[in-house]
């Protein structure tokens, strides 16, 4: 009875340290594995903030899909990384979003991991490819989609 | 994939429940109430958050994510608020649980009877 | 009448002339289901909560008891019962609802048998001549007061006891035909350390 | 196991509970941990797609998609508490059934239900978290236990 109580006791601990590594994210030359779409540029929604940013996120390989959108002032991305990854998740989005913040000075970063906001981000991209966004929309589907990825609660 | 982790992770913290019960002879309340501190104090050291990243609802709907949330609604408090934050925000995350339980509770009361 | 240290020998042959039996719905799949005189199908008999229910079997089985001799209720001098549910409502009850001299007692499962060793007792004596000696459980109201609701989910280990659902009643005489009581030994409570560890280990800390 | 407790019994007692210790009904704990494992593993994948729902259908991010999941598997405990299906299940799966969240709703729903025949509010009213208090209050506690080290840690001690 004893031994099965010390064998659970030092397995937990094993499993509670076990998940304690940390392999660094580099980004790499090449990357297969991203599902990225580059949105063609129209006059009325400048959209080549995203793209550079989208570029750029897919050198890394813990991400396996980027989505992006701007406006003049905003920039808000997504990132669907490899499962594997998602322990390390709060740190790979603050570096992520460091880089961002870094390349583009001009605008307000946003990035985000969570699957609705990609869901909504990808939508968003697909509208403005369809032309069916003015640049007012755009703003305010922006700023919604913002203030929805800050929620807490 | 989170599907698969949602039912590994899940499973194992259930049968860590489950050894409490049979090895250690606990009875469910004693089990439940060291799985909430386990559950808190994991939040304390920061590595329930990234378990959620990886399993999802596989550490969400364990009864650990309870203290978990207890923990994180008075941490958040307490940097807006200095320490009495830590008393008051208690709830803040976690209303949920207990306000369903509370609510579906009397009207579980209504509707039925007990089977016996 | 004192025979050794505890037992007693009766000399008058204080007779069971009848008894009356109920039970519930686990029981009705038993073995002795056919020795029993009312089955139930439903664990609330028709009352309002579980513990009325068990004094509806207490009642019943008191009744099947007198009905089965031509005792008229008016005759018997006592009526001794008890049970596990606080303050012994169910049986407290009963005595009411008969409007017989009424004892209490308290001894769990031993209530049966020490119920009709305390009536065998009276009548050897010349105290009564007939008395109703009984008791009853009902498992869901045993299960709430003594464990977790009924509808909760919590495991219970295999050596986990099943509260019976069920009354059980004697009617005692002086004279008459059926099985005799001869003599009853009263046992002391000896607590030898097993606990249930269901929830009992909480509230019985084990002591000395 | 207990041989700090055996030593305070007397004699015939420890005589009993030995001869009762062979004589006992082992729990089948292997056994017991598998089944807790799927049923276990089973809601938290039920609750999994119903996270899923609330973020692909209503507006829910995955932080805040957990608040209705936990209220919406509350909701179904509730019919197979009432329904009278919920303590076999837990008979069988044991941990499985009682550590996720439906277990907590449980513990309350039944208390309920249980109470209801002592009246609304001294019955129901002042018994439904019987057996779920110990969870809320010992959570409560070690939250701020835990809370308050790591504040004054964060505060003071530069972390």
């Amino acid at each position: 009875m004893k031994k099965v109580k010390l064998l659970t006791i030092v397995l937990l601990t094993i499993t509670l340290f076990a998940c304690n590594s940390n392999n660094a994210l580099e980004p790499t030359n090449k990357n297969n594995h991203v599902e990225l779409t580059k949105i063609s540029t129209n006059q009325a929604i400048d959209q080549h903030a995203s793209n550079e940013a989208k570029e750029l996120l897919s050198k890394y390989k813990e991400i396996i899909k980027v989505n992006a959108v701007n406006t003049e002032k905003e920039l808000i991305a997504t990132v669907e990384v490899r499962h594997q990854a998602r322990l390390q998740l709060s740190e790979i989005r603050k570096k992520l979003k460091n880089k961002l913040v870094k390349n583009f000075p001009d605008y307000k970063i946003e990035l985000s991991t969570d699957k609705k906001l990609v869901l909504e981000v990808e939508k968003a991209e697909k509208q403005i490819e369809e032309n069916s966004y003015t640049s007012k929309e755009l703003k305010k589907k922006v700023k919604e989609l913002i203030e929805l990825s800050r929620e807490q609660t | 994939m989170i599907f698969f982790w949602a039912f590994v992770i899940g499973g194992f913290i259930c049968v860590i429940g489950q050894i409490l019960f049979d090895v250690f002879k606990l009875n469910p309340g004693q089990t439940l109430t060291i799985l909430v501190i386990l559950g808190a104090i994991l939040d304390g050291f920061g590595w329930y958050e990234p378990l959620i990243d990886f399993a999802g609802a596989g550490v969400t709907v364990p009864i650990t994510s309870f203290g978990n949330s207890l923990v994180h609604g008075a941490m958040a408090e307490a940097e807006k608020h200095g320490l009495i934050g830590v008393v008051t925000g208690m709830f803040e995350v976690t209303s949920a649980g207990i306000s369903a339980a509370i609510i579906f509770g009397v009207i579980g009361a209504i509707i039925f009877k007990p089977k016996g | 009448m004192l025979v050794g240290h505890q037992t007693w020998m009766f000399k008058n042959k204080p007779t069971i002339i009848s008894t009356g039996t109920v039970g519930g719905p686990f029981e009705a799949n038993g073995r002795i289901a056919n020795d029993i005189d009312i089955l139930h199908d439903d664990m609330w008999i028709k009352q309002d909560s579980f513990e009325k229910a068990q004094r509806t079997m207490m009642e019943e089985a008191c009744q099947i008891a007198l009905k089965k001799t031509d005792v008229e209720k008016e005759q018997v001098q006592f009526f001794i019962s008890g049970d596990l549910i606080n303050q012994i409502t169910p049986s407290t009850f009963t005595g009411k609802t008969l409007d017989i001299p009424y004892f209490g007692l308290f001894s769990a499962c031993a209530t049966s048998m020490e119920s009709l060793a305390l009536a065998s007792s009276i009548v050897n004596s010349g105290g009564a001549n007939y008395i109703l000696s009984g008791t009853s459980s009902h498992n869901a109201a045993a299960e709430r007061q003594f464990r977790y609701p009924t509808e909760y989910g919590g495991q219970k280990p295999p050596t986990a006891q099943w509260t019976v659902t069920g009354a059980g009643c004697a009617l005692l005489a002086n004279k008459g035909t059926g099985p005799v009581v001869t003599s009853a030994t009263i046992g002391k409570v000896v607590d030898m350390g097993i606990t249930d560890r269901l929830i009992w280990e909480e509230q019985w800390p084990q002591q000395q | 196991m207990a041989d700090k407790k055996k030593k305070k019994l007397t004699p015939e007692a420890q005589q009993y509970q030995s001869y009762q210790e062979k004589r006992e009904v082992k729990r089948p704990i292997f056994k017991n941990c598998i089944k807790a494992f799927f049923v276990g593993g089973t809601i938290c994948l039920i609750g999994q797609a119903i996270s899923t729902f609330y973020i692909y259908y209503f507006d829910f991010t995955e932080q805040t998609a957990g608040n209705p999941t936990v209220a919406t598997l509350i909701f179904i405990t509730m019919f197979l508490t009432g329904f009278g299906v919920y303590d076999r299940i837990g008979q069988f799966a044991g941990a499985g059934s009682a550590v996720p969240v439906t277990g907590f709703g449980n513990a309350v729903v039944a208390s309920a239900i249980e109470h209801r025949t002592e009246g609304f509010v001294l019955g129901v009213g002042s018994n439904m978290l019987k057996l779920a208090g110990p969870v809320i209050v010992y959570g409560v506690f070690s939250a701020f236990v835990v809370a308050l080290i790591k504040t004054i840690l964060i505060k003071w001690g530069g972390l």
